[in-house]
């Protein structure tokens, strides 16, 4: 289903949430809003489920206008932040509850369920009280309750926001896949990059209730449209622009290839390599440390600009070394 | 303005606010006006309750006994409360039981089950052969601890609701701070506690202001405003004094709980 | 809000069914018998009249402020009480039969009010309580700092028995039914030697040793000695006193008036007259006081310094007298 | 699992049952009274009607006062009824509205009447109504200020700490319509909460004893001003019998009040 937002705005007293939204969810795909807290990210998903009447704007489903739609009309799978399970029943009750509220006959109840039970894997618990399940437990449950209704979409609320690291990546690869095998458009809603980068292929950044930039994730990390876009999606040192010819520019004393029109470049930490003394801006290492799969370098630069970089070895302690970007640095 | 789909209406309340409004409300405002309405004697009944040397020290005596009894309650029962509310140890629903039934008791019990206990024909003098008990339920000592009884319940209870809240870490912290036991108690228990207190003392002071079984079986020459209320209700068909009597009960105790729950929620 | 309290009552059907109830304001189970006299009437007609806690002040209080919707169809009194609400027009005029029966001196030409029995002020002393102390002899006796603590009579506005013996004591030490001042004074010297002005009966306590000595009916006295078996002695002061009706009256207005009028007739009859010999109070029907009890009294000799107090005069002087033993006494 | 003494805990638990060993003491003596004839305990001033036996303590204050005791039946069954009727859909609608000012003015308006004395509220229902002293209807009306603000609050508490806007909303998103809603998911998640609130309504009703006072006649009297009656003017033990009768009233109903509305307890 495709979902599509045209010039939505929410006044709340005091505050504009939204101030005419416009995006567009492309159908099977899975799109993320991301934005600090306070860009108008849980109005967005309050406009989308029907729970909050937009003061201007429409919403549409595959071209068809819903905006006056009452939420328990739009069948969309909402997963909650507080994933706000019936607590009153077992977690069996909860999945079956849309099911039960459409009238589906015991027999096909069942079988929703089950299905719905298979795909997160939760049948061992399933039968305890809602209440007395644990975070991954109840987190999966919610969503097999959202899916046991077939929805036409999904819309995830922050969905890892309270379990630990170790947990949320295992669920996060989880539902990647779930998404993808059941073809279902979703949209995600968060604040944290990782979860938004290993889900969603689009991306739609909000700030202070405006989209600030939208399109393909990869395309937006490479090449963010500002300064707020391009610290929001990544670690980024941003350099001074001294001279521009053409697709060349000088900062730091050198020149290096850049794309886009700004007058500061965006440098990533990964995007940067290290080479022998001259090959690139002379760096003095400072720190380096094992992050995991790479060693993780702190350099200082030419007039103390501090610099970071991600490598796959560690260059000799002591060592004069220079370094470089990788490839065109873009521009803000 | 986005009329939130979220937010429901009130209308569900709009039939208990119109019952308290025509049960409560209107007549505590015609009250009002009957307090302050001469009628046929010298001067209003507001302005006679508090000439009336009598009733005046009636309604001192009412504010003083109640606030009195009210503190002594929470300070007995803070302990109790804070066992009730923060221990888990087997018979604790039990025990809270055994404070919720009393509580539901009417002040006339409470005023029969002292003078059944402590009157001069009283159970305890005899059981405890302790003569000076004999009669003592008609004593000002007597009626303080009928009334001490009657607000144990209720100051036990607030308190354990409320102090459900208190992060017993707080208390752990400070002991890895150096604080003795004592120290503990004084600068990070009663703070934390405090709120609880406050709550079940405003709770204590209005039941005991307005508590009317006990003082009138007790009915000790120590004068209590309630009693007043009813005999000049009753007795001499004092209207206006009567209203005077009620409001005065009905303004100190809704001020007191007013205070006492601030900063609740 | 008057359609809702219809309703409401409507809901609450009253338990009792329409004519079977007499409501007699001032009923007090123990006091003359009045609970074996309605046992008695509900075992015979099975008309309930409900015990009433009012002491006769108050139950004529009730009557004035209930005049606009009468609930009670009738009231007793102790003395001049149920006169003065006579006077105030509150009840209707009814001659049950036996009126002849009744002495000129104890009823009202128009039947406004009639005399059902008859008592006497005494000190009834319960020997236990009052320990070594002697007993009194005479009114003046109480004065003495030895009875300091032990005396006890009813707040006049509540009782109708409290109020003619502060009626009675002021003209026995040479007041009238306008000059209150010698009564009052001297009620005020035994102020110090009194524990407490009841507002409700306090046979009970008497009875079982709460109080020493109780200002009130002699028949009180010697049901409390002779039926109750307790420790308790009747005093006839030899510096004399005065003898109380006890007068029955119909309420104007009364909701039950028929099943009134058949209960008063009951009331003369010489079986309910000898209910209320019981209890030690004289019978106003001649004749229905049995000799076994009429020999329990004390001797006639004591009873011959009683004074029968002038009715009219001291129903008109009741509510001034009782606010200025309020001002003095009472709210002292 | 090592338990952490904790040594204010193990001090307040003993204090509280010193003082719960207070509060139940005259009680038992009370009902014991009823049961044991103590002629000892206070003479009886019915000897020939109630006689010395127990049995004949309680037929006395049948016969005598069983009228008191329908009467406070059945205003305890219709002012609990109107309690939840007119405080649970009350109690709801504020906690779900949430923060608005409207809904804050009106919780307090509700609890208002539990701020006042009930013998202040009696005389100015009388004032306001003159003429329906003693009519059941308006024992009722006081019966119910003082049972509304329980209901309003039980269930308003309860709704809050299960969040049940916020899971009214999630059921909403599931397709429920109104009617689902209320059945599926307010009332299993209230039942507990209105359930224990009616029998706390009962309980409050059974015992009222400060507004009813003044509102009561003889015909109109619920069973506590009966009590009264035989605190005054009765013996000890039919007193005693009185207060049992009464007792035995309101203890189940305040037991069956703090089972029902206990939370399922935590854990497996």
């Amino acid at each position: 289903m495709r979902i599509a937002l045209d010039q939505i705005r929410v006044d709340f007293p005091g505050h504009r949430a939204l101030d005419g939204v416009s995006a567009e969810v492309a159908s099977g795909t899975v799109t993320a809003v991301i934005g600090p807290s306070g860009a108008g990210k849980s109005s967005l998903l309050g406009v989308l489920s029907g729970l909050i009447a937009p003061d201007g704007g429409a919403v549409r489903f595959d071209d068809e206008d819903v905006t006056s739609w009452p939420a328990e009309r739009r069948r969309l799978g909402v997963v909650f932040q507080e994933l706000r399970l019936f607590d009153f029943l077992s977690g069996r009750d909860n999945v079956g509850f849309a099911p039960r509220v459409e009238g589906a006959a015991a027999g096909e109840r069942q079988r929703r369920v089950a299905e719905a039970l298979a795909l997160v894997r939760a049948e061992k618990f399933a039968d305890r009280p809602a209440r007395v399940l644990s975070g991954g437990e109840r987190q999966r449950i919610a969503l097999a309750r959202a899916l046991a209704m077939r929805p036409r979409a999904l819309l995830l609320d922050e969905p890892f926001a309270a379990l630990d690291a170790e947990l949320r990546r295992n669920l996060r690869d989880e539902l990647r896949a779930l998404i993808a095998r059941l073809g279902l458009t979703a949209l995600l809603v968060t604040h944290d990059r990782d979860d938004a980068f290993a889900l969603a292929s689009r991306l739609i950044v909000l700030r202070d209730g405006r989209v600030e930039q939208a399109g393909d994730a990869a395309a937006l990390y490479r090449s963010p449209a500002s300064e707020f876009v391009a610290t929001l999606l990544g670690e980024a040192m941003l350099l001074p622009i001294a001279a521009r010819d053409g697709d060349r520019a000088q900062a730091l004393g050198q020149w290096i290839a850049v794309t886009g029109s700004g007058s500061r470049a965006v440098l990533r930490p990964d995007a940067l390599e290290i080479v022998a003394e001259g090959g690139g801006w002379p760096a003095q290492l400072v720190d380096a440390r094992f992050a995991g799969s790479r060693w993780r370098l702190t350099l200082v630069g030419p007039d103390g600009h501090s610099l970071t970089a991600l490598t796959d070895e560690l260059p000799a302690a002591g060592a004069r070394v220079a370094v470089r970007p990788r490839g065109p640095v873009h521009t803000v | 303005m986005a009329k939130s789909a979220k937010s429901s209406s009130l209308a569900p309340a709009a039939p208990a606010a119109l019952f308290v409004g025509a049960a409560f409300v209107w007549p505590l405002v015609r009250l009002c006006a009957a307090a302050f309405a001469k009628g046929d004697e010298a001067a209003p009944g507001i302005v006679r309750l508090f000439t009336d040397a009598y009733d005046r020290r009636a309604l001192g005596h009412s504010i003083v006994f109640s606030a009195l009894v009210a503190l002594a309650s929470v300070l007995l029962c803070l302990p109790g409360a804070i066992a009730l509310a923060r221990g888990r140890f087997a018979g604790r629903s039990l025990l809270r039981a055994l404070f919720a039934v009393p509580l539901s008791l009417s002040g006339v019990i409470v005023g029969f089950l002292a003078v059944a206990m402590l009157g001069n024909a009283g159970a305890l003098p005899s059981l405890l052969h302790a003569s000076w008990l004999r009669g003592s339920a008609f004593t000002v000592g007597g009626l303080a601890a009928a009334y001490l009884y009657f607000e144990i319940p209720r100051a036990t209870l607030t308190m354990e609701a409320a102090l459900a809240a208190v992060d017993e870490g707080l208390l752990e912290a400070a002991r890895t701070l150096g604080a003795r036991p004592w120290q503990v108690a004084r600068f990070v228990l009663l703070p934390l506690c405090a709120p609880a207190m406050r709550a079940a003392f405003g709770v204590t002071f209005a039941a005991s202001l307005g508590s009317f079984g006990v003082a009138l079986i007790l009915a000790a020459r120590y004068s209590l405003l309630p009693v007043e209320l009813y005999r000049a209700f009753t007795g001499t068909l004092d209207d206006s004094l009567a209203a005077a009597m009620a409001l005065a009960l009905a303004v100190v105790a809704a001020v007191v709980l007013m205070a006492a729950h601030r900063g609740r929620r | 809000m008057k359609t809702a309290f219809i309703a409401i009552t409507l809901i609450s059907v009253s338990a009792f069914a329409a004519d079977d109830v007499v409501i007699q304001y001032d009923c007090i189970p123990n006091y003359a018998n009045w609970g074996g006299v309605t046992a008695l009437y509900k075992k015979k007609t099975g008309v309930t009249v409900p015990p009433d806690p009012k002491g006769s002040s108050v139950a004529m209080a009730a009557l004035e402020k209930e005049k606009a919707a009468p609930r009670a169809d009738c009231a007793y009194y102790s003395g001049a009480i149920g006169v003065a609400a006579a006077q105030k027009g509150l009840h209707q005029p009814y001659k049950p039969a036996g009126w002849d029966k009744i002495p000129a001196g104890l009823k009202d030409k128009d039947g406004l009010w009639w005399t059902v029995h008859t008592g006497t002020i005494a000190l009834v002393v319960n020997t236990r309580a009052l320990g070594a102390t002697p007993l009194p002899k005479t009114w003046d006796d109480l004065l003495k700092p030895e009875y300091k603590g032990k005396v006890t009579y009813d707040d006049p506005t509540w009782g109708g028995t409290g109020f003619t013996f502060v009626y009675g004591i002021n003209v026995l030490k040479g007041g009238s039914a306008t000059n209150w001042k010698p009564g009052l004074a001297w009620l005020k010297k035994l102020d110090a030697n009194v524990t407490r002005y009841p507002r409700e009966s306090i046979y009970n306590d008497v009875l079982r040793g709460e109080v020493a000595i109780w200002i009130n009916a002699d028949g009180n006295g010697y049901k409390m000695k002779w039926v109750d078996k307790g420790p308790v002695e009747v005093v006839i002061p030899k510096d004399g006193t005065v003898s109380m009706p006890l007068v029955m009256g119909m309420v104007k207005g009364a909701p039950h008036a028929a099943a009134t009028k058949k209960y008063f007739d009951w009331l003369l009859t010489p079986e309910a007259q000898g209910e209320f010999a019981r209890s030690f109070f004289r019978p106003v029907v001649a004749g229905t006081l049995p000799a076994e009890l009429a020999q329990k009294f004390l001797p006639d000799a004591a009873y011959a310094g009683v004074k029968n107090l002038p009715l009219a005069e001291m129903a008109t002087a009741s509510d001034g007298l009782k606010k200025a033993w309020l001002g003095e006494i009472g709210k002292k | 699992m090592a338990r952490r003494i904790r040594p204010m805990i193990l001090g307040g638990a003993l204090s509280a049952i010193a003082l719960a060993v207070v509060l139940v003491t005259p009680l038992v003596i009370v009902v014991g009274a009823a049961f044991v004839p103590t002629a000892s305990l206070g003479i009886s001033s019915e000897e020939w009607v109630a006689g010395a036996g127990a049995g004949r303590a309680f037929r006395y204050v049948l016969d005598t006062y069983g009228h008191h005791l329908a009467v406070s039946f059945e205003v305890a069954l219709v002012a609990g009824a109107l309690a939840i009727a007119l405080g649970a859909p009350a109690g709801l609608s504020i906690a779900l509205a949430g923060r608005r000012r409207a809904a804050r003015v009106l919780e307090t308006l509700l609890t208002l009447p539990l701020a006042v004395p009930g013998l202040a509220a009696a005389v100015a229902l009388l004032g306001a109504y003159p003429g329906r002293g003693g009519d059941l209807g308006l024992l009722v009306v006081g019966h119910v200020l003082y049972t509304l603000p329980y209901a309003a609050r039980t269930v308003g508490e309860a709704a809050r700490a299960q969040e049940l806007d916020r899971v009214l909303e999630a059921a909403r998103t599931l397709g429920a319509g109104r009617r689902h809603r209320f059945r599926l998911v307010a009332w299993p998640a209230l039942r507990r909460a209105l359930g224990s609130a009616a029998l706390v309504a009962l309980a409050v009703s059974w015992g009222e004893f400060n507004v009813t006072f003044l509102l009561a006649t003889p015909s109109s009297g619920t069973f506590p001003t009966a009590l009264y009656l035989t605190y005054t003017t009765n013996s000890f033990p039919v007193a005693a019998a009185a207060t049992t009768l009464l007792l035995a009233g309101l203890v189940p109903l305040v037991l069956l009040a703090l089972k029902v509305g206990a939370e399922p307890e935590q854990g497996a």
